[in-house]
């Protein structure tokens, strides 16, 4: 018996790689292909995006501008933000603007806002304008411009059309209106907007960044420099989650027809919600969760790996000692 | 006149480098685009090295027939026929060449980047032993950032985020920090040497 | 079965090849009127000097799969050249019903990347009418010159030592130009020009690159249209001294304006005024429907502008003009005599009256603002400028002046309580300061709402972050009070006293700050507008606009010149575009006239010629008139040329520039005076709330300095700056580097003396390195099993310090190969590595006197491209068996895909980096890692020349010094003094 | 079958063809590899041609008439006896003008990656945190002193050095997991989802 066991940890030991490879390839498939229920945990920097962009709901003389500063190699990460965030203003009737300094940003731009845009009846226009697409060479003097006047630095929107014209930006002038700048970088992108907008004009800057670069941003959480940020899947999952249990919120009316009930944040709501994946009808608002789950089984299926291999070792150490 | 000249090249560069740091004059900006410009004119021809080389070991490896030669051929053939679809059909969006980028290179770089995720696996089962007191600090570290950042951690126990946290920016900046310093000596100690002409490997050999 | 792999092998590679022909063949049987886009269509665009046109046209629907639109333009519909596209993602297609392409202000119209011939675009007959961007060629493009305005960018060298002088000879004149050839020019800029007819037509490209039909080509003409209306206009009475301020927006499109004006309109005639405005409307519509149809009647309006101008100022130059202005009532009356302005004001009765500002055009629109009444203040509620100065922007090559004002400010930013119980609170911080103040300490102190004090923070080292304890009564601290001051290295006064709330906010559910306040004032409601002015313009123009919070202001000024000319004529024989010879130096003293030059001497002394010519004309003619109008005409442009021939000869520019005899020198001359000119600026700074109530100050003048006698300020160098004017300069040593060049000489003594040391001998001692003593074992074993040994130099370039010490390892260990005969492969991944690397094999070799076993074969170049390389790598790994694997240099990602498949194959793995972010995976997949800077170590550790060995005890001595500087600094600063710490650079 | 869907399978096959290196080398792998190279290789001649020697040696020369521009471009073409026996030596003279920049390493590396680290390190120490830090950073220096061998007491205060090392390397290694797991699920999500199309 004892015998036995010893030669299933040996065994473990000696795994083969490709066991392993197996393993990590099926915890991830897995998941993907059946979403399971987990909890999200919201960690602070998110809750801080999410209630910043909430007190703009409703508000004309408020806007949020998003800053795509990425290509298409870290969509698996930033994409889920992106939407998250677009949805959340688009439930709440927050404005929102859209700008992208690289060409290859531009169509993950449009894409966002198409899948974001599905079920809403938003107008361009008038709920949302997408500036489009200006060369990195003018970057940094419309982030200047911006804090003077925006329909000056932008001038027209990705439709051609004036800024001034658009009845979004009747209350909009500069960054005491547009108050909240998120840009999403695999990079250290946010930089430039946080020694531009916020030193110089005092806009709120927050940053939605790939999960490597999430450690080398959070020395400009703890000075305030950043309101705010996502941090890779996690940070693009706890925002789902936040945006369906607050913006999304149903409630029964009279006659038990569920309708509409956003609720403003509140941290025991959100320790008390428990959302079924079922229940979320399109993929795209739940990719990020989906893409958590697979995380946290990978996550753990290492670490299990490690434990495992360990105890191998010290049981095949100890046999050895004894033989010695 | 061999190998004298091209020291001597790189000592004087060197050193008017070293003033041009500490120097923001004009005069000083304008030598540096000056070799700029020159140096741009030099690159190009580069790539003409790594092209005999590969030609060279290849077509060797095909003239000789060694085991799996054939895939010489292809990778020369791919070679010659990427390079040649750009030349003829441009290298704008929709070419057959940007095609190629999109469909075969891009997917292949992407997938060799993703087996990390594979090799990240193995390497943690294979390597993480707690064989001494160091390697077992750095198992442990390793698994509370693992599991600090997805939602099981929280659920474990609060402390694990947190530590997870705090190993990021105390030890962990200690270290970084640590390393830094001494790369940075290292660095600059290496550039002296070759200012100094006492580090010449980049010549190569020869007289 | 090797075969069978082969063909398998060329049959998927022909398969994959194959398919590159696809796209060419897919669009062969398609309906190609399909392709061609609809609604093709040009507008005017409204609000400007008519230059601007936009073209849309309908997308075609996301199945068609276009990638981009192309754009053409010509004169003519038969032939269009190629001017510009907009990229479409096929995915996603266009979202929306409209294209737009704007074909407005100065865009690109040629330079030397354009081609060589011209040729028709992809898809075109041979008599097809779409061409390519225009050609380089003279022929071609010289006769579109005149379709357009083209302005060309010159630089100066270029200008003023590249031309050549043409005469073009006409029936009635003959002109001298400046001839350039195109690469003289920087770039040549079109604009459209007004009511000209221009064609336009689009083509879709599919994303197989099929270029589609091309639309029929569609008419455009842009027209002249009134200024855009200004949508903000404030004025505001200071009652007491007597005094109109006003500000207003800029228009978007400004460059036509002409002037700024601002008008006094009695309330009596607002109804007047308004008729005449819908005149003005109505004849600007008339205007332009008259250009369409010409049999159309011409509208003449018949009222007169009831309001009388009372401030009028020249914008017309291409910055951004002031956006505030003042006048002056003395005596009820505004009197500008510039402008011929004298208007009564009844100072009583403001009430009465109301103000209304326009833009003037070039082609004389006018168009008014809303009309506003006067906010009544008195100078008491104007804002108090603090004290500023400027002065040259020190380490830099000369292209900034530092403007500054005030004493520092601090403010909150953000606030986040750190544990549950709300008991300790982090509060974030920002400060700005200017050079005369550097800030040493901030002092925070915190009051609660019945004002008592309950923290007390000296933040001697400023982190942007303050940590503060609240007492822990239960209930959540609602406001807190926060009172700041500063300690600085000068005095700013005990009463300089910041205040600033946190408030809870609902919204955010957290403490939020408050407005700021300098004692009564609240700083978020003011800006700081910096106007600048050279000796060049005649007008304050607008540098920076800036927040309330700012105290300092670097202002750009740029340090080369161009020459903006209009390209207008054109020499096909000689190759070349002329240009006008004649050249602005800078203005007179008064501001009021130009003095110019021109490139050819005798030219300039033509014109001098001529002008006194017209004089003389003039006075003969004087005698013969009658009319008084036409005596007075004639007066006024004798005094005219009479002013410019004095400008052109006892200027003091103009005598210095006619002594050299030398053309080059007397260029020269000019030049340097121009560059000053344009260079040296006077500033003055407005604090406003940005509607009208404001406090402009004086120009800045210099303290302490003789002001310089006027002959200098032309002839001298540039240091005599006056006392007003300030002109960056170049300076010669960066103070910032200052530590880095002490280190720096320290480092090289240290590494001189310690060389010397052991070149006499000296033994230094190197502690043994775990890695390097495993090298001779790790070969050993490949030689025991007769496999080869894999060596990767790292993955970055020759220049990275890492790859040197790898290749410098390299060479030991090919030696040692060498000597116990056992193969070496060295893959490669950079084109420069690969030589140096193949020499250092070889003569390793050599060295261990095995010159028959070197290969050539054995260091080779895969690919630059990080993934493939790292490809073929594991490749050779898998089927070589490779018994021994170093890595050597700089990695990054790839270091984890090499070392698993190394240790897979059971290879012992010897690494070193200096990469922090791989060192991980270096340690936990490899038998022996080199850290960081061991790796540099490991050369000269190997190598024990007493060189490489000097060099390295020097690093260590100088690591001792660091080690007592940073134990010294830490202990200072902790106990307050920071001294030492602010002694290194922040970054 | 259009255009798109081909292509994807074209990506779909190179994707498994390098997935299958996890199980063992094999011909599919065999061919990715070559492939890969080859057109990796071949991708970057025609840009280097059309991005490098076109605007700084071409166009200079011979449409903007910079002769000078010449030097440069015909030291540059020396790298091309770097495979001759006799003349290899001319190819030192362009790699030779290329390292000089390196002069530019002494003061910036001194002063970026050092003096302004030693700043850093330099902070006040007010809580047990920043103690740390320090403690780690002044015994990771030690480390790297060459000139001692790690004994005794001196080898105890190195050996904290260590353990910092360790920490932070076990922390970095964590902490890039998840990034390389997002890549991992971009692949399968393209696999599935864009080219088979299981994922709705």
């Amino acid at each position: 018996m004892a015998d036995k066991k010893m030669n299933f940890f040996e065994k473990m030991q000696a795994l083969d790689r490709r066991y392993i490879y197996l393993v990590v390839a099926l915890a991830i498939i897995i998941p993907l292909l059946v979403p399971f229920n987990s909890r999200t945990y919201v960690t602070e920097p998110t809750e801080n995006i999410y209630k910043k962009i909430d007190s703009f709901t409703g508000r004309n003389d408020r806007a949020v501008l998003l800053c795509f500063d990425h290509d298409a190699s870290t969509m698996a990460e930033l994409f889920p933000m992106e939407v998250a965030i677009l949805r959340h203003c688009f439930e709440r009737d927050i404005q929102v603007f859209t700008i992208c300094f690289i060409p290859a940003a531009k169509p993950l731009m449009d894409y966002a806002l198409q899948t974001a845009k599905e079920g809403y009846e938003v107008q361009s226009g008038i709920d949302y304008v997408n500036f489009g697409y200006r060369p990195w060479a003018i970057r940094i003097p419309i982030m200047l411009k911006m804090g003077d006047d925006i329909s000056e630095a932008v001038e027209y929107d990705d439709e051609g059309r004036k800024l001034t014209n658009l009845p979004i930006m009747k209350e909009i002038m500069n960054y005491n209106e547009m108050n909240l700048i998120v840009d999403f970088a695999g990079s250290a992108a946010v930089l430039s907007w946080i020694t531009y907008a916020r030193a110089k004009f005092g806009a709120n800057v927050a940053a939605g960044v790939t999960a490597v670069m999430a450690a080398d941003n959070y020395i400009y959480l703890q000075t305030g420099q950043l309101t705010g940020m996502l941090g890779g899947l996690k940070g693009a999952a706890e925002y789902e989650k936040l945006v369906d249990v607050f913006a999304c919120h149903m409630e029964p009316d009279e006659n038990g027809v569920m309708q509409p009930a956003p609720r403003d944040f509140s941290k025991e709501i959100i320790k008390n919600t428990w959302i079924k994946m079922s229940d979320i009808k399109n993929r795209m608002h739940k990719t990020a969760r989906i893409g958590m789950n697979a995380q946290t089984v990978a996550h753990l299926m290492i670490i299990v790996f490690i434990i495992l291999g360990n105890i191998g070792y010290f049981i095949s150490k100890r046999k050895k000692d004894k033989v010695n | 006149m061999k190998r004298q000249i091209p020291l001597l090249i790189v000592i004087i560069l060197g050193f008017i480098f070293v003033i041009h740091v500490f120097v923001p004059h004009k005069a000083s900006a304008d030598f540096y685009d000056w070799y700029q410009t020159w140096i741009k004119a030099i690159s190009p021809f580069m790539v003409l090295l790594g092209i005999m080389s590969l030609f060279m070991v290849h077509s060797t490896k095909i003239k000789r027939k060694v085991p799996n030669w054939q895939y010489s051929v292809i990778t020369l053939a791919s070679l010659i026929g990427t390079g040649a679809v750009g030349f003829i059909w441009g290298t704008q969006a929709g070419t057959p060449f940007m095609w190629l980028f999109k469909n075969v290179q891009m997917p292949m770089g992407a997938t060799m980047f993703s087996l990390l995720a594979f090799y990240i696996a193995s390497a943690a089962y294979k390597a993480f032993r707690a064989r001494s007191a160091e390697a077992t600090v750095l198992l442990i570290a390793a698994i509370i950032v693992m599991l600090g950042q997805v939602p099981i951690g929280i659920k474990i126990s609060k402390l694990i985020p947190e530590t997870s946290n705090w190993i990021l920016n105390v030890p962990n900046l200690a270290a970084k920090r640590g390393i830094a310093m001494g790369v940075g000596l290292g660095m600059t100690a290496t550039s002296l040497k070759i200012l100094l002409g006492i580090e010449r490997t980049y010549m190569g050999g020869g007289k | 079965m090797k075969l069978t792999f082969a063909r398998t092998g060329f049959f998927l590679f022909l398969l994959a090849f194959s398919f590159l022909l696809l796209p060419q063949m897919t669009h062969a049987a398609v309906n190609e009127s399909e392709y061609i886009v609809e609604n093709l269509s040009t507008a005017d665009i409204p609000g400007d000097d008519g230059s601007g046109l936009v073209i849309s046209w309908k997308p075609l629907p996301q199945e068609r799969r276009i990638i981009e639109y192309r754009i053409y333009r010509g004169i003519t519909p038969d032939s269009l050249f190629f001017i510009g596209k907009i990229d479409v993602n096929v995915k996603t297609g266009v979202m929306g019903d409209v294209m737009y392409y704007y074909d407005t202000d100065y865009n690109y119209f040629l330079d030397t990347q354009a081609k060589g011939k011209l040729r028709r675009e992809k898809g075109q007959k041979k008599d097809g009418s779409l061409f390519r961007r225009y050609p380089r060629d003279v022929s071609i493009v010289g006769p579109q010159l005149e379709h357009y305005d083209i302005l060309g960018v010159i630089p100066e060298k270029d200008y003023y030592y590249h031309n050549e002088k043409i005469e073009v000879v006409t029936e009635t004149d003959t002109t001298v130009y400046a001839g350039l050839k195109l690469h003289e020019f920087s770039g040549m800029y079109k604009k459209l020009i007004a009511d000209h007819v221009y064609y336009y037509s689009v083509v879709a490209v599919s994303e197989s690159r099929y270029y589609c039909q091309h639309a029929e080509s569609v008419i455009g003409i842009p027209r002249e249209n009134a200024p855009e209306k200004t949508d903000r206009f404030y004025a505001a009475f200071v009652e007491d001294v007597p005094r109109l301020q006003f500000e207003w927006k800029l228009a978007v499109f400004a460059d036509d304006h002409l002037d700024h004006n601002v008008y006094l309109l009695h309330k009596k005639d607002f109804d007047k005024f308004n008729k005449y405005l819908d005149e003005k409307i109505q004849k600007e519509l008339n205007d332009i429907a008259v250009k369409e149809d010409s049999t159309l009647a011409v509208y003449t309006p018949k009222s007169q502008n009831p309001a009388k101008l009372i401030f009028a100022r020249y914008c017309g130059y291409p910055y951004t003009p002031s956006q505030t202005a003042f006048v002056n009532i003395v005596e009820g009356k505004i009197v500008n005599d510039n402008r011929d302005i004298d208007v009564k004001i009844d100072v009583k009765n403001m009430e009465d009256y109301l103000f209304v500002f326009s833009f003037t055009d070039r082609t004389g629109y006018e168009t008014f603002s809303d009309v506003v009444s006067a906010n009544s203040t008195t100078t008491d509620q104007l804002p108090i400028v603090p004290p500023f100065m400027i002065i040259d922007r020190e380490n830099d090559k000369g292209d900034y002046n530092r403007v500054m004002w005030g004493k520092p400010i601090v403010y909150l930013t953000n606030s986040t309580y750190l544990n549950e119980k709300k008991t300790h609170l982090q509060v974030n911080y920002d400060f700005k300061t200017n050079k005369n103040y550097k800030v040493r300490n901030i002092f925070f102190k915190v009051f609660d709402e019945e004002g008592k004090e309950i923290a007390y923070v000296n933040e001697y080292y400023q982190d942007f972050k303050i940590k503060i304890k609240l007492p822990e009564n239960g209930n959540e601290m609602n406001t807190l009070f926060f009172e700041m001051t500063f300690k600085c290295n000068n005095d700013v006064g005990e009463d300089y006293i910041l205040t600033q709330i946190l408030q809870y906010d609902e919204q955010t559910q957290s403490l939020a700050p408050g407005d700021l306040y300098l004692e009564d004032e609240n700083v978020d409601d003011w800006e700081y507008y910096i106007y600048k002015r050279n000796y060049s313009d005649e007008e304050f123009r607008l540098s920076k606009k800036v927040a309330g919070t700012q105290r300092e202001v670097f202002d750009n000024i740029r340090y080369g010149n161009v020459h903006f000319k209009i390209v207008k004529h054109f020499d096909d024989e000689k190759n070349l575009f002329l240009v006008r010879p004649s050249f602005s130096v800078r203005m007179d003293d008064e501001k009021k006239a130009t003095i110019a030059s021109n490139l050819y001497p005798e030219e300039f002394e033509k014109t001098i010629l001529q002008y006194e010519d017209e004089i003389a004309n003039y006075v003969a003619s004087k005698d013969t008139l009658e009319s008084e109008e036409e005596i007075k005409n004639a007066d006024d442009a004798i005094e005219y040329y009479s002013k410019q021939v004095e400008l052109m000869k006892d200027h003091p520019i103009q005598k210095v520039a006619a002594s050299f005899n030398n053309p080059k020198e007397r260029i020269k001359f000019l030049d340097k005076s121009r560059h000053y000119a344009k260079n040296s600026f006077e500033y003055k700074i407005v604090k406003s709330n940005g509607k009208g109530i404001f406090t402009e100050t004086n120009i800045y003048i210099r303290e302490g300095v003789e002001p310089v006698s006027d002959e200098n300020i032309y002839l001298t160098s540039y240091t005599g700056n006056g006392i007003d004017h300030f002109f960056p300069r170049s300076n010669w040593f960066n103070l910032d580097m200052l530590p880095a060049v002490i280190a720096a000489l320290l480092f090289g003594s240290l590494v001189f003396l310690l060389i010397k040391k052991a070149k006499k001998g000296h033994d230094l001692f190197i502690r043994p390195i775990a890695g390097i003593q495993e090298i001779d074992n790790a070969i050993g074993r490949a030689t025991e099993m007769g496999k080869p040994i894999l060596f990767v130099p790292g993955t970055s370039g020759i220049g990275d310090v890492a790859t040197l010490a790898g290749l410098a390892i390299l060479g030991k260990v090919a030696k040692k190969a060498a000597e116990y005969d056992t193969k070496i492969l060295v893959p490669v991944r950079d084109y420069l590595v690969l030589p140096v690397a193949q020499e250092i094999v070889k003569e390793a070799h050599y060295e261990a006197g095995r010159p028959d076993t070197y290969d050539k074969g054995s260091v080779f170049f895969i690919t630059t491209t990080q993934f493939a390389f790292v490809a073929g790598v594991n490749g050779i790994m898998v089927r070589e068996k490779t018994a021994t694997n170093f890595y050597m240099g700089m990695f990054w990602a790839e270091a984890l895909l090499m070392t698993e498949t190394g240790s897979s194959t059971g290879a012992i793995q010897i690494a070193g980096t200096d990469a922090v972010t791989q060192i991980p995976f270096f340690i936990t997949t490899c038998d022996y890692t080199l850290i960081g800077e061991e790796l540099y170590a490991a050369s000269a550790y190997m190598a024990r020349e007493p060189l490489q060995l000097g060099t390295l005890k020097a690093v260590d001595y100088l690591k001792v010094i660091i080690l007592f500087l940073i134990i010294t600094g830490t202990i200072l600063s902790t106990t307050h003094l920071t001294f030492l710490i602010n002694a290194f650079p922040e970054k | 079958m259009s255009f798109e869907v081909i292509s994807n399978f074209i990506a779909a096959f190179f994707t498994l063809s390098i997935f299958s290196f996890l199980y063992k080398d094999n011909p599919f792998y065999k061919f990715a590899e070559a492939v890969f190279i080859g057109v990796s290789m071949g991708y970057a001649i025609p840009l280097i041609y059309q991005d490098t020697f076109i605007p700084f040696v071409y166009r200079p020369i011979f449409v903007e008439y910079k002769f000078l521009i010449l030097i440069p471009a015909l030291t540059g073409s020396l790298y091309i006896f770097r495979f001759s026996k006799n003349l290899g030596w001319l190819s030192r003279y362009p790699i030779a003008f290329s390292m000089g920049i390196v002069g530019m390493g002494v003061p910036l590396s001194m002063h970026s990656y050092v003096l302004v680290q030693m700043r850093s390190a330099m902070l006040p120490v007010d809580n047990i945190n920043t103690a740390l830090i320090f403690i780690g950073t002044v015994t990771i220096l030690l480390y790297f002193f060459f000139s001692k061998e790690h004994k005794g007491v001196y080898g105890k205060v190195t050996n904290i050095g260590i353990w910092f090392m360790m920490v932070g390397f076990g922390a970095s290694f964590g902490y890039t997991v998840m990034a390389r797991i997002s890549l991992l699920i971009g692949r399968i999500q393209f696999l599935l989802g864009d080219w088979l199309g299981l994922m709705k």
